[in-house]
């Protein structure tokens, strides 16, 4: 699927990588400084077109292609030059937002994405629809001049920050279920949304509940129009698959000195904190051949072909995909579509991985914390490698998508293309 | 010994069962986990008191009941499944065992009547959890005018943050032997470890020059029966968590709804259920016979290896996919899967891995051949 | 399913074990002789009323409780008496027509079958219906006096030397699948019947495929009513399942001398030829270990890890099984059903009993025939494996089974429930 | 050298592959099975002649047209796909292969001409198929008047009964050497052996004081580099055939019906096929990589390993599926299926298991890392 607002951006030729690079040049130096506040100087940054350039003219950009769009990028990472607001579920706003919204949604929130000033959180997941996300039940009823949302949303990460949230809610029980769904931007900051902290099994809470009760949102806020919820969704699920690269500084905010990077550590600290157990998660296969000859169990012939295994798979998935990506930027097509057999094979890695690391610690595995093997990397990976066949897809819908969309296998026969009000659900959600 | 369990074996495991449904549900395992104990006093001493079943091992002479394996094996089951939190496999089965294994006639008589009531909570320190090949090169006896003075550490030792009372194996000139110690001797340092499950509490315990009493007589100490005892019981506890996740993750499946069905008729996870069950039935018989061949003394010396292995292997793979079948939910910390989840984990590798003991098995088969 | 037979035959107490065994001495004691021929020999047998003495009164038999004949059995199996003809679809034949046949068609059938002089086979299965074998779609159709019958078989053991067969074919093919069935009795030596030998993967030919064409049944073939062949089957399956002993001398009509005994022998090497790859088909785990010391692989940690892994298998099942059957003698039902969970765990200890067994010779499982490895055996192993999962129902119908009947998940949807006429199938059964 | 294929290596491969797909038929390869020699003579010289495969490797010099191992691995892959019968692996692969590392420059311009145009069908004479570390144990060379004399068994040697040329691993006080011999020379017996997998030949060769002549150096033939080159070769072979068999059987799954429905759209089946694709891709993915890193000398050393280990256990589980998933058919004589199923097996154990290739990737990590 296409990024909606990349197509948006890619008009016409435009100035050269050097034009571009000189004239941002010139610009930052006139404006940049270490001293400013980071609102501020993302106010400086939206003011001057430099904030979103692949962004349309009328909203903030330069209608940039993606390519000129990296000659601005690769001026600021070159100086050190702090950006807008991008980690986090804000880019999933501004981007859903710039692609299905109206103009005086554009103009309400865009703005404010990038500087960073209001954070946003995305509301589509429920206790009693993961898998099926389509199947979700949050309610919103017109009542009178507004929209009364009742429901509970699970997942939200970040939603304890959030200033607005991406809701995607039932408007119409007679419909199928993909059609009976809107899209709202709803106001976190009222007294009918309550965010609660969700602790998961390895002791981190990177996400959140959130309860609706009664919470209202204006008839303004619906993006796009009644019913349109699955389709404009669709845009939000395939710019988050994409992932997002947290810290565009190239890395180098985290030694630069100056009083606007403490201040961009901290955004980042708290942008990234959900996601510090995600290597962890992914089995930390780079670890498993060190810890193996720390532990010495390099020397048993078990550890050695299980830990083989591993590496075998490892290379193969990272071969697989650096095969696949070269071949879509040279156009061939032939290569089997990569994104849910990488998801899969990131699984049974993962998977692989923590069994090494618990036949090569032996009885340590016992052991969690600090003051455990790797300052607790280890433990923390036997209790985070399971959510990642579930995270993002389960390894089971993987499956589905690969059985009927690659390998053009039959369908599952559905039970849920009625009235979404006659289709069987989890007893909390009737 | 006929296979299965006699009637009276089966009532008996109701009694241990029902106690534990009520003693030890899963918000009282989760008030416990967080203690520095971990373990209910109360409910410690209803087990051996009201319930009896810290002696159900020991002989009548040592205040036990003098059954055998398979109650005892009964007992761990069913501790398995319900995630009890105490120092009975700390107590009444590794000290238990290594005392009547090890002990004297008088040293049985002076330790076992306490752990037998309750009134002692032991625990055995072994400076190596992995294999007992490994046992004592981190602890060592040497012999003092008034008895053996030990020295070293053990890095990990269960339930020693309760502990009145030690067992330790060191190693002593003439090889290993087991000493009683007590906790509040000189030189005894005990600090608690953060552990992965928090269900079975973890302690390094240290000695510098500390007083000990040989039990027994000094290098005879053999750690391999010991060691089969300990796996097997070991694979009852795990034999007994695996059917606890399975049967929560069936009523999960049955109940559980998405895309207009309940995920249980979805057919890749019915034969995932199914092959989880063949593996689960496979590890029972397995962990069963382990007990009447440590009961009877009849069949293969192994069975303790093979049920701790099979046992181990069904137990994580259970656990596993008892979260994956719950998506999202079966991750939370609120969600009681990670407790078991835990357990089996930190079960997988207490007293040696699946592959180490199919290779202790292998050579076991070996050596009989070459008789 | 209970045994229709056995459930005919157990009427009232009767005579004693003893005076059972004292009567059938004497009986011997009076007609048997080595020097006769088989089937004189089973003539006298049947006669005599000792052929089947748990049948009927009516049918050559004594109404004789299961332990009852066992008493007879016991002095048969002493004395190295050779019994009726048991071996084969033979025993499938006599106990679906006893529990379903009118008295006609007893009167005409169990006799030859109890003296060896007709030999029968199973018409079930066909290319298009194996799994589901309810979804055959061999037709027989009532064209003036007779049953025309046109189809294809396959899987039939000892077709080539049958004499008649047991038809499963659709008479109704407007009802669901199961209603539309009915049982026949088909004579094979007719003009209408080809048998053809089917041969397997592993160079075996243990059953045979049936070509049907315009062959004809007369109305007194059909057993039970029209549309009852699906009940009927249950009875033939269920007896097959039970498996069959073979030889019930004890093992002892392998070494006893005489003119009998070298006709038995005869018959028996025929009944029992398409078995004789049945252990390789298992895995022979019993040559694991041995051919593991002999290869010397042995000393290979990975071998040894796999043997452990086969052995530990091999020993809960039996463990498994010893204990269900325990309790089932005991009248304990706690235990989990084991026929679907043996046959299931069977499978999994074949394929890694072929594992192992290629592991344990390297490149010498490259080679066949009677001068590799065993003698052949371990070849035989490799190649004969993959059919144990198959043969009466693959593991995914018994995995279907255990999650349904075991573990009561919900059912599979249903998509051919309607008339047959309607139902999807195969291009080849339309 | 880039990742994946160039378009003259696609184009390669298709016309690679339309010859073999037309000569190579399942018919044909059943009755070539059945043959004494194997193979196709006229398919052979077709082979060598119009379509010019067998010396895509060899360099010009020596008649050959100076690809590296990405185009010989395409061939093979191809070969693997379609089964072709006949000497290709034995003469090119493996005999050319030797010639070219353990040659001297005339051994080279005498022996590699001939095997590039076809006109030789040389084989690869080694006394074990399991390790280059055990090759030389049945063979041995000695010195004679006028070059070598070879005694012992091979006891098994791919498609020996159709050469013309045999290149003979064996050893000599200074080393493993390798030889040249003459099939028709004096004390050659060469045994056709039972096998099973017929589209894969075997012959057990003894030599009795037979003359060889010295390729090379004495001592100096270093299998290593050379096994890595065949067991790369070996695995494209895997792949190529284990892709034939996933398509053939995902064709299989779509049309057949079974309960109303196509068997393929039973969620069981359909998650099979997807686990199947993803170890297919990584194998594929590896054994590519091996190629690569044979023709650019960059990369881990011991990718070879990773693709045999890869591509073996990728084969054969889908082997077992394709015969699984059919039912009976599948397992009959029939249906194809068996063919590649054999090819699999034999494979799996051809020039090392995967086991031993693992075992061998980790001890090449750890000597680099102990550099």
């Amino acid at each position: 699927m296409s990024n909606a607002v990349e197509g948006a951006g890619s008009q016409g030729p435009g100035p050269s990588k050097e034009q571009i690079q000189t004239e941002v040049g010139q610009w930052l130096d006139e404006h940049w400084s270490v001293d400013l506040s980071l609102s501020a100087w993302r106010t400086l940054l939206v003011d001057g077109g430099w904030a979103a350039p692949a962004w349309p003219t009328e909203f903030f950009g330069r209608a940039f292609s993606e390519e000129q769009a990296a000659a601005v990028s690769e001026v600021f990472v070159a100086r050190g030059v702090v950006g807008v607001a991008q980690a986090g579920p804000g880019r999933l706003a501004s981007h859903t937002i710039l692609g299905h919204g109206n103009s005086d949604q554009k103009q309400r929130y865009l703005r404010s994405i990038l500087t960073g000033e209001h954070a946003w959180t995305q509301l589509f997941s429920e206790p009693g629809s993961g898998s099926d996300l389509a199947g979700l039940t949050t309610k919103a009823e017109r009542s009178g001049d507004v929209w009364k949302v009742n429901g509970q949303k699970v997942w939200n990460t970040s939603a304890h920050h959030a200033d607005y949230g991406l809701l995607l809610a039932r408007t119409d029980w007679d419909l199928p279920k993909h059609q009976g769904l809107s899209y709202f931007l709803i106001d976190m900051r009222q007294p009918g949304v309550e965010v609660r902290p969700l602790k998961q099994m390895n002791g981190h809470a990177s996400f959140n509940e959130v309860f609706i009760t009664d919470a209202e949102i204006l008839p303004i806020d619906l993006l796009g129009s009644e019913g349109e919820g699955w389709r404009i969704a669709a845009t939000t699920l395939s710019i988050e698959r994409q992932g997002f690269a947290g810290d565009r500084s190239g890395g180098r905010a985290r030694t630069l000195v100056g009083p606007i990077y403490d201040e961009y550590r901290d955004e980042l600290a708290i942008a990234l904190e959900p996601y510090t157990w995600y290597p962890q998660r992914a089995g930390r296969v780079d670890l498993a051949l060190p810890r193996a000859r720390q532990t010495g169990a390099i020397k048993d012939a078990q550890v050695r072909q299980e830990l083989a295994k591993l590496l075998c798979m490892q290379k193969g998935a990272d071969i697989a995909a650096a095969t696949a990506a070269a071949a879509k930027r040279s156009g061939n097509n032939e290569v089997v579509p990569a994104g849910s057999i990488g998801k899969l094979a990131a699984s049974v890695i993962a998977r692989q991985a923590s069994h090494v690391h618990t036949l090569a610690s032996g009885a340590d595995a016992m052991l969690a914390g600090p003051a455990s093997a790797l300052e607790g990397i280890i433990a923390e990976v036997l209790v985070s490698v399971p959510a990642i066949s579930i995270a993002g897809g389960t390894d089971e819908i993987q499956k589905n998508i690969i059985s009927e969309r690659v390998l053009e296998l039959p369908k599952e026969p559905r039970f849920d293309t009625g009235p979404f009000r006659d289709v069987p659900r989890n007893l909390a959600d009737t | 010994m006929a296979l299965g369990f006699t009637e009276d074996q089966r009532a008996f495991r109701d009694v241990v069962a029902r106690f534990l449904a009520d003693k030890s549900t899963p918000t009282a395992v989760r008030e416990l986990m967080v203690t520095s104990t971990g373990y209910d006093a109360a409910v410690w001493k209803q087990l051996s008191g009201e319930v009896g079943l810290l002696g159900t091992h020991l002989p009548e002479a040592f205040g036990g009941f003098g059954f055998g394996p398979v109650e005892m094996g009964i007992i761990a089951e069913e501790m398995g499944r319900y995630l009890y939190c105490g120092p009975f496999f700390a107590s009444a089965v590794m000290a238990g065992y290594a005392v009547l294994g090890a002990g004297s006639e008088v040293d049985k008589l002076r330790l076992l009547p306490g752990i037998a009531d309750g009134s002692t909570i032991a625990t055995l320190v072994l400076d190596n959890l992995n294999s007992p090949d490994q046992v004592g090169q981190q602890l060592g006896a040497t012999s003092a005018a008034d008895g053996y003075q030990l020295s070293g550490v053990a890095s990990m030792v269960v339930d020693a943050q309760v502990a009145n009372l030690m067992i330790v194996a060191a190693n002593t000139p003439q090889g290993i032997s087991l000493f009683e110690v007590d906790p509040q001797a000189q030189g005894v340092a005990v600090e608690a470890l953060e552990v992965l499950d928090p269900t079975r509490k973890l302690c390094s315990v240290g000695f510098t020059q500390t007083p000990a009493q040989l039990l027994g007589e000094v290098g005879q100490a053999n750690l391999d029966p010991l060691w089969g005892l300990m796996s097997t019981m070991l694979a009852h506890e795990m034999i007994g968590g695996a059917q606890a996740l399975f049967a929560s993750t069936l009523d999960y499946l049955k109940l559980r709804v998405q895309f207009g069905r309940a995920i249980g008729s979805f057919q890749s996870l019915k034969h995932r259920a199914a092959d989880l069950l063949l593996e689960l039935e496979l590890a029972k018989a397995a962990t069963h016979e382990a007990a009447r061949v440590l009961a009877t003394g009849e069949g293969d010396l192994y069975a303790p290896n093979m049920a701790k292995a099979m046992a181990s292997d069904a137990y994580i793979n259970i656990a596993k996919q008892a979260i994956q079948l719950r998506g999202g939910i079966g991750f939370t910390w609120e969600e009681d899967t990670h407790l078991w989840f835990k357990r089996a984990k930190s079960s997988e590798v207490f007293l040696g891995t699946s592959n180490w003991h199919r290779e202790r098995m292998m050579q076991q088969i070996e050596e009989t051949a070459d008789v």
